[in-house]
């Protein structure tokens, strides 16, 4: 399986190739792109295919020795790396062909690709990495092609302003992620993936090592609090966000935890503290989704919602269900994004309130995006509901009763803003400035959405019991995944049908009154201003920081700066006044010259009489 | 020095020194350049005195026929209507002090110092000196023949009208 | 004892030819001053030739100072030209190129 | 040096000094009626022939004429400087008389480097033409001195050069030395070359025709001396001729053998012999001057520095190379 660093390898060269030629290309850039994804996707299948049948294969090249230190690179196949190359490769392929559609117009059309190729490279770089040094590495990477992407547009500022928040957002946990490593390679004596994870850590040097994993996870992955920058990268192109929700940045916190598991399996305190971040992240993000009126950040929100259901699978213990909720959210998360992009592709606003009836005109977006909707809601039977069931059964059976409440409740207001969703935009009667443009998206667009309806819809299947739990075993090497609870499928069910009802009532039917919850209402004020998180942050941090830097700088420009232009100042000054002496007139210095043979003669007259 | 020699000496060097004032002194730079070539007949007519006389008629060859004549060329060429010849008085008053003073220490220097004279070291003739020349100091002789050649072609050269 | 006089009138010839080279302001004027300069010290070469028993080479050296001097003389006065031709002005306080 | 400041040793440089005065004055004199004899010759005519015997007297006449004519200064010029010039010119070519050996013996002073004086001296004379044509204020006149200066520089060399071969065979710088030294053999033999570039040379030199570029009147109205009138121009004359007579004194004696007669004929006719020589010289001269067209400054030049200057290189080489590979028979030869 040496052929594997291809994967990665590919899409990177697509990025070379556009950098320097792209200009060339123009208008077909993508074939170079998508080609390169294609043929990534097509390896990765083949991967995947061997890796089913059993192989798997670990391959190191020294790299680099620092003193004690040696660095390896390598790539490193697995199980877990062959499911997650699928999903990065194929939701990527999907992603970049929709983009010939939606960019179509770009001014910087090859950049984007190269960007995109770039960004996709990177994270499986990411996802293959045998080294922690090198999967840091490519993490980073990871971020700076989000940043690159979140701040595609940056003529907005409200672009480039979101992908400095994204930046810097995710540095922060980039940092813990880094102490990690530093507190594993004391411990471990060596970075490499396999004899890490081998190695039997100390409990107290287990929960050290993984809270400073979390904390890089939780930026990446955006958990509470690190979670802000998510929304506001909406600002990049639509496909963009499709991507990084779906399967590249968000994935790779879920993949680091997921990775690393046998670490935060050693230590009790770790897998309660993810699973508690993930119930938290799980229900303040779907509480704020409730009232959010843009199409992109309502869906924004459901990620990081569906993020913290994963935490909560991976602190739970849940480790094949978690991988499984990330790889049938990753593709019903991209056909809603891909669709939401299709509908601000037609509509031309985000604002959910300005649209509605719009399944009239746009019948196939319509229904791809109830199909990755009810998916999302856990509508039994679709993916969503299989993976999301396992999570829940899994915090049952654990006896995590507080996080297995949080996630029901986050299950029922995911099935109500989904409803509410849906209804608001596909249902009811179409405005009248609407009529004249909405029409369907091309068929660049909309195929990748048909495409990807169905996975979103079945993919599912393959780790739902009625398939003895397929997905899980492979995963796990064999063992099952938990065992049905009739009672959580039950309730899981009820949530599910009872939130997507609630919605239907009140945004399709208008059996209840328009004015049931006021919007001044506290509570939905605070849910509207997302927690008044961004204010806090911006009060308490930034604030702060921004007055501190301020004192520093003015402290930098008057006393060093001062002391710095003083030391210039008197140069310049003594300058002028040596230089005085060297005005350009031979007779001045023949003068000056006269003047020392004077005083070398009346030297050696006193001193060195001869 | 005897008393006539002392007479021809001091009639030479006054002509010299007056000459050499109105040199550096003068308002008219061609009137110093014929001032110039009158102090440098007077140089001669002390080399006479002090028997070196193939010393002196070179330096009327050389001097008076070629040098002054070229600085009378430059001269004529580079004629400024009006220009100003001397640096203003304050300067020259400025540059006067120290080298009096210099010439003074060097006066005093060589009239306090005894120096190891011989009498009456005969004249050389022409003949020694030219075996002086091809032989003891062959090989300065070779180099200032290289170095005027290097002069004739590089004050050519910098002269010369650049061509556009 | 008449080296000490001739070596005196050579040293007053130094002097007033130095004094003219630092205060002239026309370039060929410099170049007198500094050929009064040189004359002084030949004269000096040549008493001491002649009241020293160091033979002749005073009248060997003093000869090709003259050399060198009409060689000087002669590439000065192209630069003089050179001078003149580039800034029209031989006069020494305006030719400030050099002036930083 | 030997300085004697008695009566008896003043009188006799005094007596010298008024010798040469007075002998280049009645030879110019001579000079310019047989000038005049000589171009009117040459033309077919018969030139002065009122005044004295076939106007000899011409001169006086003439003289008198230049006393009593009007002594114009011009307004532009500087006046000392135009006083002094024609002196400077006068002057040098009267000094070089000083070492003209005119007999055996007979000689002002016998300078060990007399040639090297002779040679340095009169060339002095190039600095009188400037300041004539300078202080003039007249932009021809300081034309004509620049002129007359540059073709007096440019021909010393190879005048210079073209004596060397006699100093190498007279083994001497002394004038005296080097006409005893043609006691068997006139130079005029063994330096043919050597006597041709000096002859021109000199001609040259003393700026006649067809070397008299700086007086072009066709091109510089009168050259250096346009602005003179009266005695002033009279002494440029006479300095004029005083340097053709000199010139060719001394191509007498170092060419010619001197004072002495053509085979030791009548030896005591030593300064006669002289004469009569330079005289020769003189007639060839002034035969060249009424014959021969004018040369452009161009032509000039090149004759100097491309013609006689490789010409009395050549000369040296060839004297050197006699000299080393036969000396012995030279001396011989020489006697």
């Amino acid at each position: 399986m040496t052929y594997a660093w291809l994967i990665p390898a590919l899409p990177a060269a697509s990025f070379i190739i556009l950098l320097f030629l792209g200009k060339r290309f123009g208008k077909w850039s993508h074939f170079v792109s998508v080609g390169a994804i294609l043929s990534a996707f097509a390896i990765s299948s083949f991967i995947l295919y061997q890796v089913i049948g059993g192989r798997g294969s670990e391959v190191l090249i020294p790299w680099l020795s620092i003193g004690e230190l040696d660095l390896n690179v390598g790539i490193l196949i697995d199980r877990l790396t062959a499911v997650m190359l699928m999903v990065v490769t194929s939701v990527a392929s999907l992603v970049q062909i929709y983009s010939v559609g939606y960019m179509k117009e770009d001014r910087r059309y090859h950049w984007y690709f190269a960007c995109l190729s770039l960004f996709t490279a990177a994270m499986l770089m990411l996802v293959l990495s045998a080294n922690y040094v090198q999967m840091y590495a490519s993490w980073e990477l990871v971020g700076l092609c989000s940043y690159l992407l979140i701040g595609f547009w940056f003529e907005k500022k409200a672009a480039a302003d979101a992908a400095k928040k994204a930046f810097v957002t995710t540095r922060i946990g980039d940092v813990g992620f880094l102490l990690g490593l530093v507190v594993l390679y004391y411990a471990v004596g060596n970075l490499d993936v396999g004899s890490v994870l081998a190695a039997r850590l100390a409990p107290a040097v287990a929960t050290a090592a993984s809270l400073l994993l979390f904390l890089g996870a939780m930026g990446k992955s955006a958990q509470f609090p690190l979670h802000v920058w998510l929304p506001d990268a909406m600002e990049g192109p639509t496909p963009v966000s499709a991507l990084i929700h779906a399967a590249t940045m968000v994935a790779a916190g879920v993949y680091l935890v997921a990775r690393s598991y046998p670490i935060f399996a050693a230590s009790g305190v770790a897998m309660d503290v993810v699973a508690g971040i993930g119930a938290v992240t799980a229900l303040m993000a779907a509480t704020i989704a409730l009232v959010q009126r843009d199409i992109k950040r309502i869906l924004a929100y459901s990620t990081i919602s569906q993020l913290g259901l994963m935490m909560i699978g991976l602190g739970v213990g849940a480790y094949s269900a978690a991988v499984f909720h990330l790889t049938t959210h990753a593709f019903f998360k991209a056909l809603l994004f891909l669709g939401a992009g299709s509908v601000i592709h037609s509509a031309h606003t985000q604002d959910i309130f300005e649209m509605g009836g719009l399944a009239k005109k746009m019948k196939g977006t319509a229904f791809t995006f109830a199909v990755g909707g009810l998916a999302l809601a856990g509508f039994p039977g679709l993916s969503g509901f299989w993976s999301k069931e396992g999570i829940l059964t899994a915090a049952f059976v654990k006896g995590a009763y507080p996080v297995f409440a949080a996630a029901l409740l986050t299950s029922l207001l995911t099935a109500f803003y989904v409803g509410r969703l849906y209804f608001v935009v596909f249902t009811g009667s179409m405005r009248k400035n609407m009529q004249a443009k909405v029409h369907e998206s091309p068929l660049a667009m909309v195929a990748p959405l048909a495409v990807l309806a169905f996975p979103a819809g079945l993919v599912g299947l393959i780790g739902s019991p009625l398939f003895g739990n397929a997905f899980q075993g492979f995963l796990r090497l064999g063992e099952s995944g938990e065992h049905v609870n009739l009672m959580v499928m039950g309730l899981s069910i009820a949530v599910a049908l009872a939130g997507l009802g609630f919605a239907w009532i009140k945004y399709s039917t208008g059996l209840l009154p328009s004015g049931l919850i006021k919007t001044s209402n506290p509570f939905f004020l605070l849910l509207k201003n997302k927690y008044y998180l961004d204010e806090i942050y911006t009060r308490g941090l930034v604030a702060p920081v921004v007055g501190g830097s301020r004192a520093l700088f003015s402290f930098d420009s008057g006393v060093v700066d001062g002391a710095v232009n003083g030391t210039a100042w008197l140069t310049s000054k003594a300058g002028d006044l040596v230089r005085r002496a060297q005005r350009g007139q031979i007779q001045d210095y023949g003068l000056v010259m006269v003047l020392g043979i004077i005083v070398l003669i009346f030297w050696m007259l006193t001193f060195a009489r001869l | 020095m005897s008393g006539p020699e002392l007479v021809v000496f001091s009639l030479l060097g006054l002509a010299g020194v007056g000459s050499a004032v109105a040199v550096v002194s003068g308002k008219d730079l061609f009137r110093s350049t014929l001032f110039f070539g009158s102090f440098l007949l007077s140089v001669a007519g002390l080399y006479f005195t002090l028997e070196a006389s193939f010393v002196g008629i070179m330096q009327i060859f050389v001097y008076v026929g070629g040098v002054v004549v070229m600085i009378l060329f430059g001269i004529m060429l580079t004629q400024q209507e009006g220009a100003r010849l001397n640096a203003s008085l304050e300067r020259r008053l400025t540059v006067a002090g120290p080298v009096a003073l210099l010439a003074g220490i060097l006066i005093a220097a060589i009239m306090t110092t005894s120096f190891k004279t011989v009498r009456e070291v005969p004249g050389v003739d022409i003949a020694t000196l030219g075996k002086l020349f091809t032989n003891d100091y062959v090989l300065p002789f070779e180099i200032v023949s290289v170095l005027l050649l290097a002069a004739l072609v590089g004050a050519v050269v910098v002269a010369k009208e650049r061509e556009k | 004892m008449g080296l000490e006089y001739y070596l005196a009138l050579s040293a007053i010839f130094f002097g007033i030819g130095l004094y003219g080279a630092l205060t002239r302001r026309n370039a060929v004027a410099v170049l007198l001053s500094i050929e009064i300069m040189l004359n002084g010290a030949t004269l000096n070469l040549v008493s001491f030739s002649r009241f020293t028993p160091a033979k002749s080479t005073g009248q060997v050296f003093t000869l090709f100072i003259m050399a060198v001097a009409a060689a000087e003389v002669a590439v000065g006065l192209a630069l003089v030209f050179a001078l003149y031709r580039a800034a029209k002005t031989v006069d020494v306080d305006e030719i400030d190129m050099l002036r930083g | 040096m030997n300085v004697d400041f008695t009566a008896g040793s003043l009188l006799v440089p005094a007596a010298w000094g008024l010798g040469f005065v007075l002998f280049s004055a009645l030879n110019v004199m001579f000079l310019v009626w047989m000038e005049r004899k000589v171009s009117a010759d040459i033309q077919s005519r018969w030139g002065p022939m009122v005044r004295g015997y076939h106007g000899s007297m011409q001169l006086l006449a003439d003289m008198v004429k230049l006393l009593i004519k009007e002594d114009i200064l011009p307004a532009a010029a500087d006046k000392k400087m135009f006083a002094l010039a024609p002196f400077l010119v006068f002057i040098p070519a009267l000094l070089a008389l000083l070492v003209l050996p005119i007999g055996p013996g007979l000689i002002a002073r016998d300078m060990g480097v007399g040639l090297v004086y002779y040679l340095a001296v009169p060339s002095l004379a190039s600095i009188g033409i400037f300041v004539a044509g300078w202080s003039s204020g007249n932009k021809y006149s300081t034309l004509g001195g620049m002129r007359s200066a540059a073709q007096l520089i440019s021909y010393e060399i190879p005048r210079s050069l073209s004596v060397l071969g006699v100093v190498m065979l007279a083994g001497t710088l002394s004038m005296m030395g080097i006409v005893n030294a043609q006691k068997s053999l006139w130079f005029i033999i063994p330096q043919i070359l050597g006597f041709l570039v000096y002859y021109i040379a000199s001609i040259a030199e003393v700026g006649r025709t067809p070397f008299d570029l700086p007086e072009g009147e066709s091109e510089l109205v009168n050259g250096y001396f346009t602005e003179y009138s009266g005695m002033r121009f009279s002494f440029f004359m006479m300095g004029e001729y005083v340097a053709l007579l000199v010139a060719c004194l001394m191509g007498a004696v170092l060419f010619l053998g001197g004072w002495r007669g053509p085979f030791g004929l009548l030896p005591q006719l030593g300064p006669v012999w002289l004469l009569l020589k330079a005289y020769a010289l003189v007639y060839v001269a002034m035969v060249v001057r009424w014959t021969l067209p004018r040369y452009r400054i161009d032509q000039l030049l090149e004759i100097s520095w491309k013609v006689l200057l490789p010409i009395s290189l050549i000369n040296v080489a060839l004297t050197a190379a006699i000299v080393f590979v036969g000396g012995e028979w030279l001396r011989g030869l020489l006697g």
